[in-house]
């Protein structure tokens, strides 16, 4: 079965204060150096690292290797973009029917998928992760199918006087929505819940024994973690302008899987340090050969074979070895 | 639709559902024992159809082409086993993210060597015929594929029900402490097994060729269907793959005569069907524990 | 009451029958052992006490209860506690984490400090328990079972592969259990059998050869037959 | 020393976010005292489509072959990138060459998605854009945009006037149709019902395989026997299975076989055995063309590339012309881009295809369609024009 049971999940992840503070301060600097070009990318780095970081509350804490995550990101884009075209405006409001039907979506595939587990597991949730895919190439009417997709939404309107035509302020806008799920997400992680769906991940046969309903702790998990994907898949929209049934396919769901792996499973800032490494290498590497898979592939095996936790993983694998050795 | 049509359509879902089992045994196997979901997989299939067009047009020999493109597979196979994989012994994870590694990988190579041009195998001139059945044509090459592919089931069988070998892979499935105590080198063990998958795929992708062709993109679509079969059929057994494969083909096909708008999702609703009602497959062991 | 009957229990695989008609009883306090030959069943029957596997036939009830149809963790819930063969522990997490994980609690309360400190393992709170010895893993086993504080606590070979010293300290602990607690227990070690048990059950091919106290056992000579003689 | 510790890692993480800095912020290079011509390529170089843009760039590089790399005095510079036939990934890829290198004119695109994906962003960053394959036909219309031009076709362009040489020349009254289920193939079966309908004749099957379909054996005994003849559209890998798999079904010899001109396009013939030969097909181009222009372009492409040029290398070597006659018609200077928008608007030459021009409304191109008969000559398939409908003699323009 596909286990993450080597993932080490730190028992102290804390970085220092410091560490934290210059982050912070590059992500709210970069834009001032950045051209317009970086900026975008930063900012799609950042809503696939919001992505990411998603489908690693399913992956790397709760031990669901999910291949449909894409579903619940498409899914909200979707709702948002035709709403949108219908003339809904305040972005606010819009958050709220596109991450329910998310959850409402997520709600009712869990009840059909949560039985199977390993391989069974991906392979469900491929099976649905299509089908909904294939739902927003047919449906024209709805989706604008597979040519048109659904082109021409703005950019989002807050309520405030200030354009998110600006790439600056809507890169702002981003970043304040991810630093707002970062931390719920890690609130969440922290919580005696946190606590239970790592329990489930590391040994679901103990959780039962000691009493934990693990369908239901892994049932709410993968609504949260849809959650958050439509929040994902909502700025996305926003960002490119336009939906495509691309949102919803396989191959998206499997690019952020490798994000999340290539990261670190189970760290929280890994999915978003994958998300980051993989979108610019992928944008620079392409500017130079046509043979960019090649260069992946082997960061990607070179990655497996020196880095086996993710980048951030190994990481913090290091320091804490530093840290233990000083003491 | 009359009977000729049922009986033709019988025989495609047949014909392409004996492809897609030499292409899932060594999916299954490889997991079954290993652990290892090989997302290269679908890559061995397609260099397979590769390497089997470069050896035709070298020397035009269909058979030489199959028995060369599985040989030089199962070599590739081995490499990659021996070099990569048995690094990360027991660390099924990071195994399937190196396989998808060389997915990537092999697609580049296979564009950097042939081209992105999308190519079709020749059919060996002594089946390039057509059979007629109740006044219908069926090609030959397909029933020459549906005997192929029973052969290669037989043969398979034999091999794990009759020798000794087979029956260590079958004990593997189960439980690989018994492989070890059986005194076996469970290393050479996994090469052997990874090696015979991607000979199987790499043949199954020679036969295929005349169909399925060669193109940049086929070993992600064959992989789908490869994992759908295991999947449906249940992990680690033969006969899992096998009737997993002939079931997948007969709904492929049969799903493109009666369901022809929804054909594109016909073979994810049966997995989904399936797989809500049997959580571990057809075939496959309920409680695992 | 009873804690805990078994009532005519089946359940087979394909066509192997691993128990046949299983019926035994265990009173409030008791402690019962079952031993038989490797294959007998025994496993199988504490999963399905437990929950893990549903029998093919039968009822379970559990102080009065009928859980047949209840999954695991409710009968959990209900007090019921087990340990496994196999060390099923959360190996990546650390001591603290597993039993606060058993706690249903993430504070760090006095009670979890008095429990590690009772154990020895205050010092090692933090280890991740896989890099633990093997021995000291059972004993956490075994800890996070009885940090639920059950009514019934089934263990399965809770000596397997330990030391004879690590095995008398277990089995003194489990000795010292209060008298409230009912103990099922799955054990080869007929010295800590001997040592722990009021009555015990034989398990054979799938049903229950014969029960007795430890003296009845010891002299019948059917069980020396398919058990003692061959095994020991 | 655990602080020095912390120091050095704030350090690392600065000077992970300078390396992500300097490779997000691009090349800002000194500009050379001429500015060069910079043209986008933006094509899929991966995936299924791969061989469509690597044609595409082969036709686009020897146009500038050709002319030395040089327009109107100044140098031209290509800047490819691969689009991967996704929507996202080529807006991010175009953001790269507008904003990052600040290209004058951005060609390629072979997918519709992929232009609806960009076209809110080319128009609101003033990019001339020329559509090298893209067919969807809303693109040149209502979508359009004066942003958009195209030297490729619209879905249906050469379709439609094959309806009627097929009821009227052919003599063939019932026909089935079989196109890939996506929004082009929709598209492109609709304009050849359309104008096979409005002379008279009669559809009687409509079949729609999923896009990328490899095994048409179940498609192919659905095929209704009273059908006079079965008109189809596949392209690529789909072309290739489809027209092996028509003739070991028998239906060769039974019912012919007509097509859009992409299923026998060059790309796909020396991968077809003999199966194509006797099928009939309407396209903008055939590489066995006998006009001058061709007969130099056919000669040049074989000389550079060893290989037949064909549909996409053909719109490739058209685009790239467009560019230059655009460019050097204002002498080089195009930093007005209403300028140069009208000066595309009015290019107009001989192309290996025929006459080429724009229509002014539509700013779609304007060509002369052929019916070709796909035949062995010497050993070797080739598309020989049977028979040509002028552009003015096309209804398909006068469709609204």
């Amino acid at each position: 079965m596909i286990s993450i049971l080597n993932k080490l999940i730190p028992a102290e992840t804390n970085l220092p204060w410091l560490a934290k503070v210059t982050m912070l301060l590059i992500l709210v600097l970069l834009p001032f150096i950045l051209s317009s070009y970086g900026l975008s990318l930063l900012t799609k780095v950042l809503i696939f690292g919001l992505f990411a970081m998603s489908l690693d509350i399913l992956v790397g804490f709760t031990g669901l290797v999910s291949f449909n995550h894409a579903s619940f990101f498409g899914v909200a884009a979707y709702t948002v973009g035709i709403l949108v075209n219908r003339g809904f405006e305040n972005f606010w409001l819009l958050l709220i029917p596109g991450i329910a039907i998310a959850l409402l979506l997520a709600g009712l595939l869990g009840l059909l998928i949560l039985r199977s587990s390993g391989a069974y597991f991906l392979m469900i949730t491929l099976a649905f992760g299509q089908m909904l895919f294939a739902l927003a190439w047919k449906w024209r009417s709805l989706t604008g199918g597979d040519d048109d997709g659904l082109p021409g939404i703005g950019r989002p309107e807050i309520g405030l006087p200030i354009s998110m035509w600006n790439e600056q302020n809507f890169y702002f806008l981003v970043l304040i929505l991810f630093i707002g799920s970062f931390l719920l997400i890690k609130k969440v992680i922290k919580s005696p819940f946190g606590k239970s769906i790592v329990g489930t991940r590391e040994n679901e046969l103990r959780m039962q024994s000691l009493g934990y309903n693990t369908w239901l702790i892994k049932y709410i998990s993968y609504i949260i973690a849809a959650g958050f994907a439509a929040l994902a898949g909502i700025l996305y929209t926003y960002f490119n302008g336009f939906i495509s049934p691309q949102e919803l396919d396989w191959s998206m769901s499997g690019y952020i899987l490798l994000m999340v792996i290539i990261g670190g499973a189970g760290t929280l800032v890994g999915p978003v340090v994958g998300a980051a490494v993989i979108i610019i290498l992928q944008n620079l590497i392409s500017t130079y050969t046509e043979l960019w898979p090649l260069f992946m592939g082997l960061i990607f095996i070179l990655c497996v074979l020196f880095a086996r936790d993710g980048i951030v993983g190994s990481l913090l694998k290091l320091y804490q070895k530093k840290v233990g050795e000083m003491k | 639709m009359d009977s000729a049509q049922i009986i033709i359509q019988a025989l495609n879902g047949l014909s392409y559902g004996l492809l897609l089992f030499l292409l899932a045994t060594g999916l299954s196997l490889i997991f079954g024992l290993m652990g290892v979901i090989n997302l290269a997989h679908g890559s061995f299939y397609m260099l397979g159809a590769y390497v089997g067009l470069a050896i035709i047009n070298l020397t035009g020999n269909f058979v030489l082409a199959l028995l060369g493109a599985a040989l030089i597979l199962a070599f590739v196979g081995i490499l990659v086993e021996r070099f990569f994989i048995q690094r990360l012994y027991k660390r099924e994870l990071d195994q399937v993210l190196l396989t998808f590694g060389f997915a990537y990988i092999f697609m580049d190579v296979a564009k950097w060597i042939w081209g992105g041009t999308p190519r079709s195998l020749p059919k060996p001139p002594f089946l390039n015929s057509s059979l007629n059945i109740l006044g219908e044509a069926f090609p030959v090459y397909r029933i020459a594929m549906i005997i192929i592919g029973l052969f290669v089931a037989l043969a398979l069988w034999l091999f794990l029900e009759r020798t000794r070998v087979g029956a260590v892979i079958r004990a593997g499935v189960d439980d690989q402490e018994m492989v070890k105590a059986m005194g076996i080198n469970i290393k050479i063990f996994f090469t052997g097994i990874f090696a015979l998958g991607a000979f199987l795929a790499a043949f199954g992708g020679v036969i295929g060729g005349p169909i399925m062709g060669a193109y940049l993109g086929l070993d992600f679509n064959i992989l789908v269907l490869a994992l759908a079969v295991v999947v449906v059929g249940g992990l680690g057994t033969l006969k899992g793959a096998f009737w997993g494969s002939i079931l997948i083909g007969f709904i492929e096909t049969f799903g493109k005569v009666f369901f022809i708008n929804f054909a594109i999702v016909t073979i994810y609703i049966a997995m989904a069907l399936i797989l809500i009602f049997k959580p571990a497959g057809l075939l496959g062991k309920e409680e695992s524990y | 009451m009873k804690a805990l009957e078994i009532k005519n229990i089946s359940k087979s695989y394909g066509g192997l029958d691993v128990l046949i008609n299983v019926y035994f009883t265990l009173e409030q306090g008791e402690r019962r052992a079952i031993i038989g030959p490797n294959g007998a069943g025994k496993t199988s029957l504490f999963n399905i006490i437990s929950g893990i596997i549903k029998p093919d036939s039968g009822e379970i009830y559990l102080l009065g209860q009928n859980v047949t149809r209840l999954s695991t963790y409710l009968r959990s819930r209900l007090g019921l506690a087990r340990t496994f063969q196999r060390n099923t522990l959360f190996n990546n997490l650390s001591i603290l984490d597993n039993v606060e994980l058993a706690l249903h609690s993430t504070k760090s309360d006095s009670n979890i400090k008095d429990i590690l400190r009772n154990w020895g393992l205050w010092d090692k709170r933090k280890v991740i328990v896989k890099e633990l010895s093997y021995g000291e893993q059972r004993q956490i086993e075994i800890l996070l079972a009885l940090v639920q504080s059950p009514k019934i606590i089934i263990l399965d070979e809770p000596t397997a592969g330990m030391s004879p010293m690590e095995t008398k300290t277990i089995t003194e602990m489990i000795k010292s259990l209060s008298r409230d607690i009912t103990v099922l227990i799955i054990e080869h070690d007929m010295d800590v059998v001997f040592n722990l048990a009021d009555g015990i059950s034989v398990l054979h091919n799938g049903q229950i050869l014969c029960e007795g106290s430890p003296d009845e056992i010891k002299s019948n000579p059917l069980v020396k037959e398919v058990y003692l003689g061959t095994d020991h | 020393m655990k602080s020095q510790l912390f120091k050095k890692i704030s350090i690392v993480l600065l000077l992970f976010f300078f390396i992500l800095t300097a490779g997000c912020s691009g090349d800002k290079t000194t500009q050379p005292e001429q500015n060069p011509i910079k043209i986008g390529l933006l094509v899929p170089y991966t995936g299924v489509f791969a061989s469509n843009g690597y044609d595409i760039t082969r036709g686009i590089e020897l146009y500038f072959d050709e002319i030395g790399w040089k327009a109107a005095g100044l140098e031209i510079k290509l800047l490819k990138e691969d689009s991967e036939m996704k929507g996202p990934v080529a807006l991010q890829k175009a953001r790269r060459l507008v904003e990052s290198e600040q290209i004058d004119i951005l060609t390629g695109i072979v997918s519709s998605s992929v232009a609806y994906a960009l076209r809110d962003y080319i128009v609101a960053n003033e990019v001339p854009l020329i559509l090298a394959n893209a067919g969807a036909a809303e693109l040149t219309k209502e979508q359009g945009s004066k942003y958009i031009f195209r030297v490729s076709f619209a879905n249906g362009q050469y379709e439609y006037p094959m309806g009627d040489y097929v009821f009227n020349e052919l003599k063939l009254g019932k026909i089935t149709v079989l196109a890939p289920d996506y929004a082009a193939g929709h598209e492109k079966a609709q304009g050849f019902m359309d104008g096979f309908k409005t002379s008279g004749g009669e559809i009687i099957q409509e079949i729609y395989p999923p896009l990328g379909t490899t095994d048409f054996g179940p498609y192919l005994a659905q095929i209704n026997k009273d059908a006079d003849a079965v008109w189809v559209h596949f392209s690529g890998t789909d072309s290739i299975s489809f027209v092996n798999q028509y003739a070991e079904y028998g239906l060769k010899d039974k019912i012919p076989l007509l097509s859009s001109g992409d299923l026998v396009d060059e790309s796909s013939l020396p991968h077809q055995g003999d199966a194509p030969i006797g099928i009939i097909s309407s396209h903008h181009y055939s590489a066995a063309l006998n006009t001058p222009e061709n007969q130099k372009y056919v000669k040049d492409y074989r000389a550079k590339y060893n290989d037949d040029p064909n549909m996409f290398s053909e719109q490739g070597y058209v685009a790239a012309r467009v560019t230059v006659e655009a460019i050097e018609a204002l002498e080089g200077d195009i930093s007005d881009t209403e300028k140069l928008l009208s000066s595309i608007k009015k290019v107009e030459f001989k192309a290996p295809r025929g006459p080429f021009s724009f229509d002014p409304k539509t700013q779609n191109v304007i060509f002369d369609t052929y019916i070709r008969k796909t035949e062995k000559i010497d050993g070797k398939l080739r598309n020989t024009v049977i028979h040509t409908i002028p552009a003015d003699k096309n209804p398909w323009y006068l469709l609204k």
